[in-house]
Formats: structure tokens, C-alpha cells, sequence
């Protein structure tokens, strides 16, 4: 029991090599520290997860929809109601002329016999219809727009064949009502969950500090500094992070491949071929990256909160 | 030489208002090793704790070496720690590493590589008894071998001063005395030890210098030469 | 230093009291245990809340859809198209005549100058009807059934002046995936909601009890029942419950609010008055009182788990 | 009268291999009151343990009275513990709540009337030295202060037995005396008293029966009137 104690000289400071030994003793420590409670940690993940998920997918909802009104807004056309005397090779000779104009992406000539089969389908009177004696309908002349869609019609109607050129105010109006609508919805959802991830993470990582309080006041008292105390935290919220951010993903393809199939039912009754469109592998790898950088930042948020509160010295 | 460390006119009010340190001046020299005594609630551990800044005091300055302890703040604090090994009166082991890395944390802290900490370790385990105990956890030992893994934790990094915070509470006779024994090599490294304890009889065999605290005040200050007279 | 201690004589067992005595403190305990805590509570009663609001304001969202796709159903009507030679004063007496009848409700004239008009409104065909030399439209009855649609229409189809009886079965059809859809979008996040408040409640009350393990396992030690450590969390988690399913009520009003004016504008553009419903008194309460128990089921079910744990001597 | 309790060859290994008790068998008479001592490490408090149920034997019977130990499972181990009044080597103190409380516990858990059981605690707390400082938190007294709080809880239900684990580690001589004092009152009122500790002097000046462990075996069991001989 007496032999002395020293062999390697203590040094007064930390050499430079030790603070990278602790950041990647940090990070497998951290991580064993998850694994050894599997449960708890799943529990933490799951709640993390959800929380990013929802934001998440509405993110993805409103893009699909958009991409799909931006399908919409492409196809609106124009529509040239021909004088009603137009005979049939006239309009037909119209139509190919006016598409070759450069401001003209295509034309579509509709006969008389075609929009009254339209307007069949459109209006649901089908067998009154019918009881028409003779059609009445002129030939109508439908202009998808290459450039200004406001100027085109402009120059369209002073073509002499033209009786009318229409635009479907109404049905935009109401599409237009539809998005504010949905816009709004995804405003106040965005604003609750994102306030709910927010809370989530902060949360987790609190009472996880709470959990090891002592443990944290010894260190402080054998002299670590805030960094040697922060890492493994920080380390701890950026695996919880991750793993929340992969699930969150795992979660959103799920509810996506719930949702093909009645997706594409709808589509396919207003005649689009529509479909679902996921996170790119590039934003996917955001997403994670984003939830391990949330992570961090809720845990170093959380542990500077517990070193101040935790220095009664500096008074 | 200028004593390691220095106390004047020392005060200290807890916030209830309890007075637990009262005009306490005193010196200690480097190389030196002393005793503290006084009753329960003498203020002993509150004497410790401004040394190594859980505490501050109300009124009067302790100085370290040259430092003005008021004047360490914010991240300075913890380098002053990492020069003052501590064995606290409950212990304070970190409950889910093993006995081996609660050792090795001052040495970790100090950046010290793996390797020679481990060795380091190993050799202090070996001499408080403990060598076969490196791999289990602080809950798995009985008071005194949690009692002896705190000790070890203070002196592996051979701080400038050891104060040691009633460290026989949990130990058997022998033990004790080996402990002692164990302080009392210490100054020879450069080391100077404060040790708080009510065990008169180890303090009074060990012929060092004892500082009397009662009821907050430093009523006598001994002498090794004169302790066979008390 | 030598008076005995002895004075009241401690009783074997509780007395029956005690057991109530018990109750009333742990109510005023936990509840002063949150008080202590404000941030830390309000943290956790945000997230809960957050967790409650969302399947709850889906709930609301699919009640006031499915109110809304009410109206509109029983509004459905059948039209009954008149041959073309039925004289104008008998389609009038047709109409008074089919008002009477006791399956039903009631019926609107449409001559075919009022036909012609919707028909115009309603494809956006405007000019080009214009341009209809004379109108070939049939009077038509729209009627309200009073009972059942299709043996109406039956009956009806039998009238020597109907030409045609007729539903609108292709809107029908597209309302119908609208709703489909809708319903499958509101599981999905059911399922993922719910998941989230069952996950959040667990974990807080989780990682509260861990924060408490060692208080909790000095009152085994001391010979407290299970009953006795289980109380005050049953109690906490019943107020977090009660403050979080207000809060939840709280949060839903503010996002109806959010929402009354776009939905009101839209509903307009559709000439309708339909507007947002919240929660009535007796489901607010309800909304409440599921949520205190929740959390109190919740508090139960962890607090039984570290009771199970920490048994070590029952091997 | 039949024993308090009994030891019957009772074996305690520790999961980890270490083997704590051997063989151990002894008997405690109702109203005797008696000391285990032993080197750090020697099996006292796993001894204690076995008593108020944190362990559980390997081998071998602890009797309480008529109740063999071993058959006491769920609910029942509650009950048993209201029985035995403990005194933790580690205090065992609930942290956020105040001294009066935390000695109130034991009888609020046997459902005694808050008026009477505030009235009693007061008792203890003067009898303790501690009457001023019932409304202070734990982390607000110094460890002496501690250990008494934690002594105060365990005598003040009057259990049949009180199992004292180093009872006076932190406590100056002439407290422990009178804490000892205090133990030995305890016989009277029908409470046995078991107490655990290293410090040879106070429990030679006691003249009560000595049990010695070493390794985990039973290696002594000295009567009152041999103790001088030692
Ligand atoms: N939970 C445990 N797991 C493994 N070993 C244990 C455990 N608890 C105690 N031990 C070992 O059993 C032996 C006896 O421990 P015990 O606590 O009974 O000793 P003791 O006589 O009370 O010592 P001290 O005086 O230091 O308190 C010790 O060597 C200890 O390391
Ligand atoms: N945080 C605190 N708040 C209020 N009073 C305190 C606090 N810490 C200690 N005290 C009081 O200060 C006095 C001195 O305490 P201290 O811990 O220094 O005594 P001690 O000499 O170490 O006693 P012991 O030998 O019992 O450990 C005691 O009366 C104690 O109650
Ligand atoms: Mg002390
Ligand atoms: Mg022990």
C-alpha cells in the first residue's frame, strides 16, 4: 500500500487531441446510451417522428396540390365560338391556320356534333338534349396559349370568323376559393404542429436532462466545462434527430402508398393521369439532415438553459 | 513560499439565514496537511465547499495560490476545480459508469490519453484495496468501497490540494488509518491535504495541525506539538 | 434528551380515513407539484395539447364536411322533364297538382326560358347560347321527395306528360370520391394522431417518474403500498389531462376562428350559408373529461410498469 | 417468548458472483438490542438488507417473528416493511420534501391523523437536536443533520424492529453517544434494536451483544459480559 501513485505526469490543460477523443467518445457513448433503453428511446424517436411527420406531409399535400392546379392552369384554354354561317372546311382551314401561329401552343377544332356531345356530359341533361330538333351549336376552336394568354385573346378576336372568345371566369373563381381555402387550413396546421415539433424536442431532451441532473452536478464539481458536459447531449439529440427524421420518412411513405389508390380513383374520374409524388432523394436526405440539425439545436438549447441554472456560484 | 491557500475574515449566510461560517481566518501552507474538526453542523463541509467553489462566501476573500477565489467566474470555475481534488461527504459517484471510469474522469477531463489513464487508475484501485472491483458500478459496492472510489477519484489526478470531507465516515478502523496514511504521503508529490472529520482519535494519532470549528467559528487552532496536551 | 417519544398509539394498519386522506392530498400535491413548475409544465401540457387538438380538429373538420354533404344530399331533388307539347298552363297545373301528393315535399316550375337561363349559368356557354334560334328546352318539374327517392321516381316516371325522370348521378359520383378520398386522408392522420397523443401522454408521464425513480423507491423501501406511490401520479397525470384537453378546446377556437372568413367565402360562391361549427357545451365537457382520464389511464399505466420493475426481490 | 428474528444458514450471492453472506446464523430476542460488526466489505449491510427486504437470500431462512421471509411477495413485502424501522447508510432523504415531512412519512403511511403525527414528530425532531430546522429541505442540512433526520424517521413509528445501518458515520462522539443512549431507550418501549457499525469504541462502551463478520461469515458472536475480555 505504499508504493507511490504518480507514473505520467497530469497535464495542467487539456491537450488538443483530447477534445476530438471526446467528441467521437461522445458520439458512441451517446449512442449506446439510446440503445442500451430501446424501449424508452423508441418511444422518444416515435414522438419526435410524428411530430416532424405531420408538418411534413402537409408540406408534401400542398406541393401535390399545387403541382396539380399548376397541371390545371397549363390546360386552361381558350375558346373561339366561329360565327354561326362558318362553313365546316372554313373553320377547319381556321384551325390549322392558327396553328402555326407562334403564340399558339396547339388548336383543337370542336365540331358542332362534338360540343353537343359535350355539353351531353357536361350538363347531365343528356335525353333533353336529345329532344333538340336540329344542333345549334357553331364551331368552337379551343387555343391552348404559348405566351400571354390576355394578349392572345385580344388579337384572337378581331379574326372576322370570331363571334366570342371566352374564358371560364366562374370555374376559376371557385378553383381560386379552393386554394385560399386550403391555404388557410395549411397555415393554422403548420403553425400547431410545427409549435408541437418544437415542443416535442425541447421537451424530450428537458426531461432527459432532468433524469441525469446529479449526474451532470458531479461533473460540473470535478471541473468539466460546459463543452464536456454539452457534447454528450448534443450528441444524444442529434441521434434522437436522425433516427426521428428516417421515421418520420418511413411514416410518410406508408400514408402515401395508403393513399395511391383512392388518389388515383379521383384522377382518373376527371380523366388525369395524377400520381402521388414523394420526397426526392435529395429532400429526403434534407429531412434527415434537418431533424438531426433540430436535434442538436433543441439539446443545446435545453442543456445551456440547465448549465445557467445550474451555477448558484455566480451570484 | 505563499500558502496554497488563505482565508480572511471569511462569512458565510445560506440563503435561510443560517450562519454556518463566522470571521473564519486561517492559512494553510503548501505541503502542509491539516485537520478540521467541530461538531455536526459546525460548518465544516461548508468551510470545503468555498474552497472549491460551491459555495461562495458573504463577506472576507479566500485566496488560492495568488487567486482571488471571488474573482473566478463563468468558465474559469472549472479549470480552478480541475486543481482541487475533492472527496465529497456523500460520495457523488456517477451511478451507471463502472468504478474504473468514475476514477478516470478527472484524468479524462484533463485530457489525459486512455492508455495512461487506465494505468494510472489501475494503480490507485490497487493500493485502496479495490483492484477487483475496477469493472462493477458504484451501486454494486457496500458504503466503504463507494466511500474508498471517491477517495481514489480525488487523489489520481494529483491536485495542487486534496480537501477531503469526513472520508473514514464509512470505514472500518484499519482502513482508516491506511487512508491516513494515505494523505499523509501525499505533501511529499506536492500536495497539501485538508481533511474534515469528527473521528478524534484518528485526528489526535495523526500529529498534524487541527483548525476547531464551533458553531461557525474557528475556535482553536492546534499545533501538531501541542495536540498531546488537549 | 430522555422524554420518550411515545404518545398517540400508531396504528398496524390504516384506519379507513387515511385511504381518503391520501386522495385529497395527492389532488392538492400534484397539483402544486405543476404550479412549482410552471415552464416545465406548461411545456408538457403544450405538447399534450397539441397532440389532443389535432385528431380532434380532424374530428371537427370531418363532422362539419359530413353536415355540409348532408345539405347537400337531402336538397338533392329529381327533375321531371315534360314532353315537348305539353301547353304551359298544364305544366303549371302538373306542378300544383304533384305538390299535393303526400310523398312529396314540394316542387319548382321550370319553364324552358327559365332553363334555358341555368343552362346558360351552368356551362358557361353564354354567348353561344345567345345565338340558339329558338329555345328548344322542355318545361321541366324539379321535386323534392318526401320519402323514399327511387320509388318517387318510379311513380313519377309513370305520368302520361313525363318524357324523362332524371338524377345527377355523374356530380354524385364525383362527390363521392371526393369524400372517399377525404375519409382516407382523415384515417391516415387519425392513425398517425392518435399514435401521437397516446406516445406523448406515456412518454411525459414516463419521464416524469424517471426524474422521481429514487423518491419513489425510498417509499417502497419505507412500506408504502403500491396504491400509496401510484396516487399523486395518477393525479398529475390527470390534471396534465384536464389542462391539456382546455388547452386543446382553447387551440381549436382560435384555429376556427382563423378559418370562419375564407370558409364564409367560399361557401358564398357557392350561394351557400353554410357556416363552421364548433364544439357544443356538453362535447367541450366531454372533450375534457376524455382527456383528464386519458392522462390519469396514461400516469396508471407507467407508473404500474416501474412498480412491476422496481420488485427486484421477486425472483 | 419466541425470537424477533432468526438467521438460519442463510447464503446471499450478489448476480455478479461476489458471495456477501455465508452460512450465517444467529437469533434476536424481543427487547435485545445488538451490534454487527465487521470489516468494509464484510456483509453488514447486506445482512440488514435481507431484514427489511431490499435482498432476498439464496439459501437459508430469515424469520420475523412467526413470518418466514421468504413467503412474503407483492403486496405483503409493504406491510412487512412497516414493521422494520430502517436507518439507511445513504440516508435515503426525499429531496423536495421538508425534514417534518420526511420523518412524518412512516406514519402517514400507517394512515395516523396528520394533528398526531405533526405532534409526535415534533417530539423526535427536539429529542434529536433538530427542533429548529423542521421546515428546512434535506439538501439544507449537513450531513450529521442528514443522518439524524434519517434516524428520526426510522424510530419515530415504533416498529418492532429498528435495523440501523452506521448510524453515527457522520456524527461527532458526543452525538453518537447520544444516539446510542437513544437505541439502547429503545428495548423499553418493546422496539429490538440491530445496529451496523465500524466504530469499535462506541460499541465496546455499549456492553451489548456483538455479532462480527468477516468475508460473510459469521466469525464471533460475543455476550455483553465477554465484551471486556475482547
Ligand atoms: N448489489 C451488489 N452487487 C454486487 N455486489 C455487491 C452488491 N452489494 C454489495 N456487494 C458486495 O458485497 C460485499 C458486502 O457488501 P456490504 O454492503 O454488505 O458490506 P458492508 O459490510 O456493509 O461494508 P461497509 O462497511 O463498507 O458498508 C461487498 O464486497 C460488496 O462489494
Ligand atoms: N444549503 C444550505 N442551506 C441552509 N443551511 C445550510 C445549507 N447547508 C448547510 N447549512 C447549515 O449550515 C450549518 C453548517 O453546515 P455544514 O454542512 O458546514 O456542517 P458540518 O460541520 O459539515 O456538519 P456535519 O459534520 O454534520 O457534516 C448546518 O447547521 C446546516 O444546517
Ligand atoms: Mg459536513
Ligand atoms: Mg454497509
Amino acid at each position: 500500500m505504499n508504493e507511490p501513485i504518480a507514473r505520467a505526469k497530469v497535464p495542467a490543460r487539456s491537450r488538443p487531441g483530447a477534445w476530438l477523443d471526446h467528441h467521437a467518445y461522445s458520439v458512441v457513448a451517446s449512442l449506446g446510451r439510446l440503445l442500451r433503453r430501446p424501449w424508452s428511446t423508441a418511444l422518444t424517436v416515435g414522438v419526435m417522428a410524428v411530430a416532424l411527420a405531420l408538418p411534413l406531409g402537409l408540406w408534401l399535400v400542398l406541393a401535390n396540390v399545387e403541382r396539380f392546379a399548376g397541371d390545371v392552369q397549363a390546360s386552361r384554354q381558350l375558346s373561339i365560338f366561329l360565327k354561326q354561317d362558318t362553313a365546316d372546311a372554313r373553320a377547319a382551314e381556321l384551325a390549322a391556320e392558327l396553328g402555326r401561329r407562334a403564340d399558339i401552343g396547339g388548336v383543337e377544332h370542336r365540331s358542332p356534333a362534338q360540343g353537343l356531345e359535350e355539353l351531353r356530359e357536361r350538363s347531365g341533361l343528356d335525353e333533353a338534349i336529345d329532344m333538340l330538333g336540329e344542333n345549334p351549336l357553331p364551331h368552337v376552336l379551343i387555343v391552348t396559349p404559348a405566351g400571354d394568354e390576355a394578349l392572345l385573346a385580344d388579337s384572337l378576336r378581331t379574326l372576322p370568323e370570331a363571334e366570342l372568345v371566352q374564358h371560364d371566369a366562374g370555374w376559376r373563381q371557385r378553383l381560386d376559393g379552393w386554394l385560399r381555402f386550403g391555404g388557410r387550413v395549411a397555415w393554422v396546421l403548420a403553425a400547431l404542429l410545427g409549435l408541437g415539433a418544437l415542443l416535442v424536442v425541447g421537451n424530450t431532451v428537458r426531461l432527459d436532462i432532468q433524469s441525469r441532473r446529479e449526474e451532470l452536478g458531479v461533473l460540473q464539481l470535478l471541473g468539466a466545462s460546459d463543452g464536456f458536459i454539452r457534447r454528450p447531449f448534443l450528441y444524444l439529440g442529434a441521434w434522437y434527430g436522425l433516427a426521428a427524421g428516417a421515421l418520420a420518412l418511413g411514416l410518410l411513405a406508408v400514408a402515401g402508398a395508403a393513399l395511391r389508390l383512392p388518389l388515383a380513383d379521383l384522377a382518373a374520374s376527371y380523366g388525369s393521369g395524377f400520381a402521388l409524388q414523394g420526397f426526392t432523394p435529395r429532400q429526403a436526405l434534407a429531412v434527415v439532415a434537418g431533424a438531426t440539425v433540430l436535434g442538436w439545436l433543441g439539446a443545446g438549447a435545453v442543456t445551456g438553459h440547465f448549465l445557467r441554472q445550474t451555477r448558484p456560484t455566480e451570484t | 513560499m505563499p500558502p496554497v491557500l488563505r482565508f480572511d475574515n471569511v462569512c458565510k449566510q445560506y440563503p435561510g439565514g443560517h450562519v454556518a461560517l463566522q470571521d473564519v481566518s486561517f492559512s494553510v501552507d503548501a505541503g502542509e496537511m491539516l485537520f478540521v474538526t467541530g461538531h455536526s453542523g459546525a460548518g465544516k463541509s461548508t468551510l470545503l465547499k468555498l474552497i472549491h467553489l460551491s459555495e461562495r462566501p458573504n463577506r472576507g476573500a479566500v485566496l488560492f495560490g495568488e487567486r482571488n477565489l471571488l474573482k473566478v467566474r463563468g468558465g474559469r470555475v472549472a479549470l480552478h476545480r480541475r486543481e482541487v481534488g475533492v472527496v465529497f461527504q456523500d460520495h457523488r459517484l456517477l451511478a451507471d459508469r463502472s468504478v474504473h471510469d468514475n476514477i478516470a474522469l478527472p484524468l479524462v477531463l484533463r485530457g489525459m490519453r486512455r492508455g495512461d489513464a487506465a494505468r494510472r487508475v489501475r494503480s490507485v484501485l490497487e493500493r485502496l484495496g479495490l483492484g477487483a472491483r475496477g469493472n462493477a458500478l458504484p451501486g454494486e459496492l457496500s458504503a466503504g468501497e463507494q466511500q474508498r472510489v471517491g477517495i481514489a477519484r480525488a487523489v489520481v489526478a494529483e491536485p495542487r490540494l486534496l480537501v477531503a470531507d469526513e472520508p473514514t465516515g464509512n470505514l472500518d478502523p484499519t482502513l482508516a488509518a491506511e487512508i491516513m496514511d494515505l494523505f499523509a504521503s501525499l505533501p511529499e508529490q506536492g500536495t497539501s491535504v485538508l481533511v474534515a472529520s469528527h473521528d478524534l482519535g484518528l485526528v489526535k494519532r495523526m500529529k498534524k495541525r487541527v483548525l476547531v470549528l464551533d458553531h461557525g467559528q474557528l475556535a482553536d487552532d492546534i499545533a501538531p506539538e501541542d495536540l498531546a496536551d488537549e
